[in-house]
């Protein structure tokens, strides 16, 4: 593990800032870091955001509740099926509409696909970051088939805008199903294929273990959520900790491990896919029939004043939407909350002292999208 | 940094010419130049199944000095237009931009009365080429943007082009 | 749950007399609802530090018709799952709060964030530069009454 | 064919640069149908037949570039580097027997010189790193530094073995001793030094990490280096420091045939000539590609420990194995 830059006998180390700038292929989209470093050590990295920032509160103001589902697929694009329940859930909450079984369970059907449709993204681009370009191919592979499947189903292969206020916008057909379960037949053994080429690769694992500590209490005062809080030790993860949707109903287990490092980070999103994928197979053997959107759904959703909160384990980790609402047919205010805005706020306390490579890898595990931080 | 004017204006080699825009339209090499959602779209046509490694352009080169085409994928913000502008300004000519997606294009959803963060297009930065529209656009759609852009350099078309019915 | 968190109400409302309200999670999405004066957010944090929670959002409101800013701390604890969000409302004319970053660094990010959109200055915080805002914006866009 | 002296020396070089020009071109497009093939997508099809055009046309678009020298750069030295680079991989290559009779220069102290001409490719990348002022360039000129002199010493410890087991620094007579089947070549001669196929892994790993390929490419780190040393060469400043690294690599792996697998000699004793070199050559350089897409980029500090604590050790006591092993025979 690198040490601390060291002082020459009591000198200060003569330092440079060096940009990680805007446009740079470790960033993954524009976030630039000023990396004052000494040599090869990061002294102090100041991320710097706001370079794709599109507004989403603001037009949250000015649109009618339907009007600003389009927006919610497209703060986090890489888990769009995630934010748009969140953002549904908490007007559904508000307005007191009933949403049908069978549109519940495609719902958590839809979400996990497009989990792990985002896991595999974040596999390839973490693997790009340390070097590895294979790996990106084969699992940009597997993606195009969950692509395939969700474009059936809504259209869209990125920014699906699937739900509606009540339920979904259009019922699933057959080769949805068999597609699905075909899907879940075929990833099985991808994961050992997976975990012979890269987990059990002596040069990735010296890469990452020991790299990038997080504390369970850096966590917590730093509000990280998702798979950076379950790699340092806190199991919480809202579709446990806070029930939401049926997953109460289905039995899954939340992948944690304690080390806090890049390993324990890569290992619980490799689990979590496994884990998305029971959820699918047991959601599709109980996929009930019936009506796919509630009957007496208001065109003009009218909601009473005041706010209403309701939270989502996205691909990255906690997403919520607080809706204040003062009776109008507009939002009075939409704050989204992002796990991307909170994991990446850490990221300066974590990476003083080590070397660049080791920052980079550091970053790669918190798994960043960056318009998700800029909103 | 002002680019020099063009001599081959005064100077014309007719096959040479042809030559060369042959060999620079089969080996584009795009600038890695993800801003959003057409960044993934972009590496979806980059990876195994819409391949664009076939037309010599999967070398995507981080450096804006050693790329051809600068392929803007996402929303230009007030914020990063300068830095855009320096990119497009460091990269080296014969250069050419493709505007991918509805926000490079015209600004796409982002765009209504009272808007304070976004560039509305990228024309309105520097010159652009090729606008590939769709939000994001499919992996195809970007590589019609390529060929489109190949068949602007050398004036030939490779592949019939597909009349919509 | 409903015990511990009852009694964590009870210690709220000694220190808090302004208002604590215990909310059904399923109708608003959080179980615990405090009023609090701009004066004792500081104070309200480090309660709920001591206590266990984390940072989540800070979120801020404009009442514009009130002449108010009204600015939620949300925390959540990682073991219980409880959720509790911390309310004040603060004038529109000069808007100051106490920063709580020296409790919850994470909260420094959050704070420039309320600043670039509302123009809420927090005292005490490190460095005050806008965050999500070019550097040399001066304008506030989630004000009701912003002109672009 | 015995054309007088000059003319002689000089088909061979004219030769020799066609045969690495050549190498350049051809093997980007083995590396890009390879790592299509790894990564199950068809690589270069639409340019010419199956690609085949497609080094043309990169090489065409490099040489039409605008090559500039960045403002501040120091315009000598950014100049200078490309020619330092690719310098040393053509006069390696003429000291390489490639045949019998195919041979430019043959000197007694071939062996010596290869290495002599080897290590000014560490001096040309810095001074391309230093000479573009550019901070990533700086950071990569002092990774090669650091990278290269430390995969130097074991390489020449292995050298050494090899010398002790052939005698001779003369390169066609290094060739020559390992007449005869196979097993006469120095890679399966374990009577002289048993641990030759370790010596054999040292220079492989070795002349990977001298050529900043695969797993090594701690210079040219895409993902964090943004291009390395070559952030600010563009056009054909660029096309030459890759044509150099590629001319490297065919050193590289020339060198490995003749000091291993015994250069032009056929694998069963008869019918030996250059085809038997190239074939061995290719294979050398396909498993160099294949572990480039195969492998991720080790950690900086991992790969200096790796040459100070394992490969120079390994490599003395094979070394003092050897000897020991001469004296007792």
């Amino acid at each position: 593990m690198s040490t601390a830059p060291f002082s020459r006998n009591g000198t200060p180390p003569e330092t440079f800032v060096l940009n990680l700038g805007p446009q740079h292929p470790a960033t993954h989209g524009v976030l630039r870091v000023k990396l004052t470093m000494d040599g090869e050590y990061v002294m102090r990295a100041e991320p710097v955001c706001g370079y794709v920032h599109r507004m989403h509160e603001k037009m949250g103001e000015n649109r009618t509740w339907a009007q600003f589902l389009p927006n919610t697929s497209r703060i986090d694009y890489l888990s769009a099926m995630n934010y748009t329940h969140a953002f549904v859930g908490a007007v559904e909450r508000g307005a007191g509409i009933a949403v049908p079984p069978r549109a519940e369970y495609l719902r958590v059907i839809t979400s996990e696909l497009n989990r792990i449709s985002s896991h595999l993204v974040w596999f390839g681009a973490f693997l790009l970051d340390l070097g590895g370009f294979t790996p990106l191919l084969y699992a940009f592979d597997d993606r195009e088939q969950i692509l395939d499947l969700l474009e059936g189903v809504c259209g869209a292969r990125l920014t699906y805008c699937y739900y509606r206020f009540g339920g979904l916008c259009n019922d699933v057909d057959d080769n949805f199903i068999e597609g699905t379960r075909a899907f879940v037949r075929r990833m099985q053994p991808r994961f050992k294929l997976y975990h012979q080429l890269v987990t059990e690769n002596i040069i990735l694992r010296k890469r990452l273990e020991g790299v990038g500590p997080i504390t369970a209490e850096q966590c917590r005062k730093y509000g990280a959520s998702g798979p950076v809080c379950r790699g340092s030790g806190i199991p919480y993860d809202l579709r446990r900790a806070e029930p939401y949707s049926i997953y109460p109903e289905l039995d899954f287990d939340i992948p944690v491990f304690s080390e806090g490092d890049c390993l324990a980070r890569y290992l619980v999103r490799m689990e979590e896919m496994r884990q998305s994928l029971r959820l699918i197979e047991q959601a599709l053997n109980r996929l009930p029939d019936g009506p796919v959107v509630a009957e007496k759904v208001p065109r003009t959703i009218k909601m009473a004043p005041g706010d209403y909160c309701f939270a989502v384990e996205a691909a990255r980790g906690r997403f919520a939407v607080r809706v204040v609402s003062d009776g109008t047919d507009t939002p009075y205010r939409v704050k989204l909350r992002t796990p991307s805005f909170s994991n990446l706020s850490l990221f300066e306390e974590t990476s003083a002292g080590m070397m660049l490579p080791d920052a980079l890898a550091l970053m790669g595990s918190l798994d960043l999208v960056i318009p998700d931080i800029d909103r | 940094m002002e680019t020099p004017e063009d001599y081959s204006r005064i100077v014309k080699f007719a096959k040479l010419d042809q030559l060369l825009d042959l060999g620079r339209a089969n080996s584009l090499w795009p600038l890695t130049f993800g801003l959003a959602c057409c960044a993934i779209e972009m590496m979806a046509a980059g990876a195994s199944r819409f391949d664009l490694s076939r037309f010599g352009a999967e070398v995507f080169r981080p450096s804006p000095r050693q790329a051809d085409v600068m392929i803007v994928a996402g929303t230009i913000n007030k914020k990063m237009a300068p830095a855009v502008k320096t990119l497009y300004d460091q990269m080296l000519e014969p250069k050419w931009v493709i505007a991918m997606g509805n926000c490079a294009i015209s600004g796409g959803p982002f765009v209504y009365p009272g808007q304070y963060a976004v560039v509305e297009g990228v024309d309105k930065l520097f010159p652009v080429d090729v606008f590939v529209p769709g939000c994001p656009p499919r992996p195809e759609a970007l590589i019609e943007g390529i060929l489109e852009l190949e068949e602007k350099i050398t004036g030939k078309r490779r592949w019939p082009r597909v009349e919509p019915q | 749950m409903n015990a511990d968190l009852a009694a964590l109400a009870e210690r709220c409302a000694v220190l808090f007399p302004e208002g604590v309200q215990l909310i059904d999670y399923a109708k608003r999405g959080f179980h615990l609802d405090l009023k609090v004066d701009p004066s004792q957010v500081v104070e309200a944090a480090r309660l709920f530090e001591g206590e266990g929670f984390a940072i989540d959002t800070l979120t801020g409101v404009d009442w514009i018709k009130e002449e108010q800013f009204e600015v939620v701390y949300d925390y959540y604890h990682p073991r219980h799952a409880w959720r509790v969000a911390v309310r004040t409302r603060i004038p529109r004319d000069n808007p100051t709060l106490p920063t709580i970053s020296p409790v919850f660094p994470g909260a420094n990010w959050h704070e420039r964030e309320a600043r670039d959109f509302f123009g809420i200055h927090f005292a005490g915080h490190p460095n005050m530069e806008p965050l999500l805002l070019p550097e040399d914006a001066d304008y506030h866009p989630l004000r009701k009454d912003f002109a672009a | 064919m015995s054309l007088p002296e000059p003319f002689r020396l000089l088909a061979f070089l004219v030769g020799l640069m066609g045969f690495v020009a050549l190498n350049a071109a051809y093997l980007v497009w083995v590396e890009r149908k390879t790592a299509g093939r790894i990564q199950r997508r068809p690589g270069p099809t639409e340019v010419g037949w199956a690609g085949l055009l497609q080094p043309v046309a990169d090489g065409l678009k490099l040489l039409s570039k605008q090559f500039i020298v960045p403002p501040g750069a120091d315009a000598l030295l950014f100049r200078l580097a490309p020619l330092l680079v690719i310098a040393p991989g053509l006069m390696g290559l003429a000291l390489m027997p490639f045949g019998e009779s195919l041979l430019a220069l043959d000197v007694n102290l071939g062996l010596l010189m290869v290495f002599a001409f080897g290590s000014i490719n560490v001096l040309a990348l810095m001074v391309g790193g230093w000479a573009s002022r550019n901070k990533y360039a700086i950071i990569s000129a002092a990774r090669v530094v650091s990278q290269d002199i430390a995969y130097e010493i074991p390489m020449l410890l292995a050298a050494l073995t090899l010398m002790m087991v052939a005698g001779t620094l003369n390169l066609s007579e290094i060739v020559a001793l390992q007449e005869g089947p196979f097993w006469r070549w120095n890679l399966f001669r374990l009577d002289l030094n048993p641990l030759m196929p370790l010596t054999f892994l040292i220079f492989y790993t070795c002349m990977l990490a001298e050529t900043n390929r695969a797993p090594f490419d701690m210079a040219e780190a895409e993902s964090e280096l943004v291009a390395g040393a070559f952030t600010e060469y563009a056009g054909m400043g660029f096309g030459v420091f890759f044509m150099a690294e590629y001319a490297n690599i065919v050193l590289g792996c020339s060198l490995m045939t003749v000091l291993f697998l015994g250069g032009w000699q056929s694998p069963f004793g008869a019918y030996s000539g250059v085809w038997w070199f190239l074939l061995k050559l290719y294979f050398l350089v396909f498993s160099v590609i294949w572990v480039r897409w195969t492998f991720p980029r080790t950690q900086f500090y991992n790969l200096l420990n790796l040459s100070w604590e394992i490969l120079i050790p390994f490599s003395l006591f094979t070394l003092i194995l050897t000897a020991a092993m001469m004296k007792v025979m």
